[in-house]
């Protein structure tokens, strides 16, 4: 199972702070599991859609869009970061 | 050293902790950041710091590390906090510990510039106009990349 | 603000200071210098600072000034000691505070800069090889020189 | 009467700190002042010559070598400063 964190607005738009799912049929990389989770729901959606960039990390590391994901991957989404 | 808490910080004693009883230190530089009352022309009246337990203390280690492999550094700290702070409280402490100042300065400047575009905490202000999260900014984009 | 005085300082108390109950401060830098064990590969048993009452002050306000008219500064302070001093001693204490965090970081810098190659004062240092006066510095006159 | 001061490794071999006198003739200018000081005597010569450059100040102000003197003014006489 991925375990998936949301962050920040994605975490109030998306309703959720996280979850876990099995990885869906032709999902491989970050960016397509992002595109898999946007295209869920129309609350999932406005999340991906209406704020600005999504960025992603997997396993506590800061990934590019086609980094591919393990079973067993913990993946998140979030703005760019505004702390400091 | 790095550390992610909730409290409040005292600058003054977490400076003297690294220097204390050393005499092969020459220069000590800190930063603090601190919540203003204002966010894009708005009243703050408060802000909220959330992050990403686990890759947070990930993050700061390796901006740490990255730091001490480019300077020569006699000891450094990164304190950051989380949760709810009301204007005038510290949000972030750097201090660097050197022989030499520009090693010092240099170093501590590179530990805020990474840490703002890399660590993952983000802002949520309470202003007048309701709570809004903070937009990350070009200039902090700018400024990491000085150090590419 | 500045002072200049043989007594040493306490650099948190000098920071809180000049932040306590100010809401409109985002970012405050602080370098201090220490006095080091160490002086041209002999060990410093001790380090004397004298200056030139009068001019010093004037260098330091003219100085702090020019910062002031260079960055958005809210406060600033300068300390610097003089007389005799052993390693581990704080000798200078420079305090920028700002909105934001570069210009508090330039500032800090420049007051350094300009500090170590304006400001009126001469360190003789006492070592396991007799007392002698410290030469000044080419890498000092680069460093303040980017400033100009 | 011009009042002058010395400091750091000038005043250890000249041997005094301070002291008064009225502009000697044919005196103008600071280096003038310090050439004509250097020539005073062989413990002014050397302090002069023998360890590096020697700056200036005038009325408390950095100077450059060729600035004129006032009959009233405080001229001091100094090594490269090594504070900080």
């Amino acid at each position: 199972m991925v375990r998936i964190r949301y962050f920040a607005w994605l975490r109030h738009k998306t309703g959720i702070g996280s979850e876990e799912l099995a990885l869906p049929d032709g999902v491989r990389t970050a960016r397509q599991l992002g595109d898999w989770l946007a295209a869920r729901s129309p609350g999932f959606h406005e999340a991906w859609t209406s704020t600005g960039v999504v960025r992603m990390a997997v396993n506590h590391e800061h990934v590019e869009d086609d980094v591919e994901l393990g079973p067993d991957d913990e993946v998140a989404f979030f703005p760019p970061v505004t702390g400091g | 050293m790095i550390r992610v808490q909730a409290e409040p910080f005292d600058a003054g004693a977490e400076i003297e902790a690294l220097t204390h009883g050393r005499t092969d230190v020459g220069a000590v530089v800190s930063f603090q950041g601190i919540v203003r009352a204002e966010e894009g022309g708005e009243r703050l009246t408060a802000l909220t710091l959330e992050h990403y337990p686990g890759m947070t203390e990930r993050e700061l280690e390796r901006i740490e590390a990255e730091a001490r492999a480019r300077w020569p550094l006699q000891a450094s700290l990164i304190v950051h906090r989380y949760g709810r702070m009301t204007p005038g409280e510290p949000i972030v402490l750097v201090v660097t510990v050197s022989a030499h100042r520009q090693a010092a300065f240099d170093a501590a400047a590179f530990l805020m510039d990474w840490l703002k575009t890399q660590a993952p905490f983000w802002k949520l202000a309470e202003t007048s106009a309701g709570a809004a999260w903070v937009e990350a900014k070009a200039s902090d984009d700018a400024a990491a990349a000085r150090w590419q």
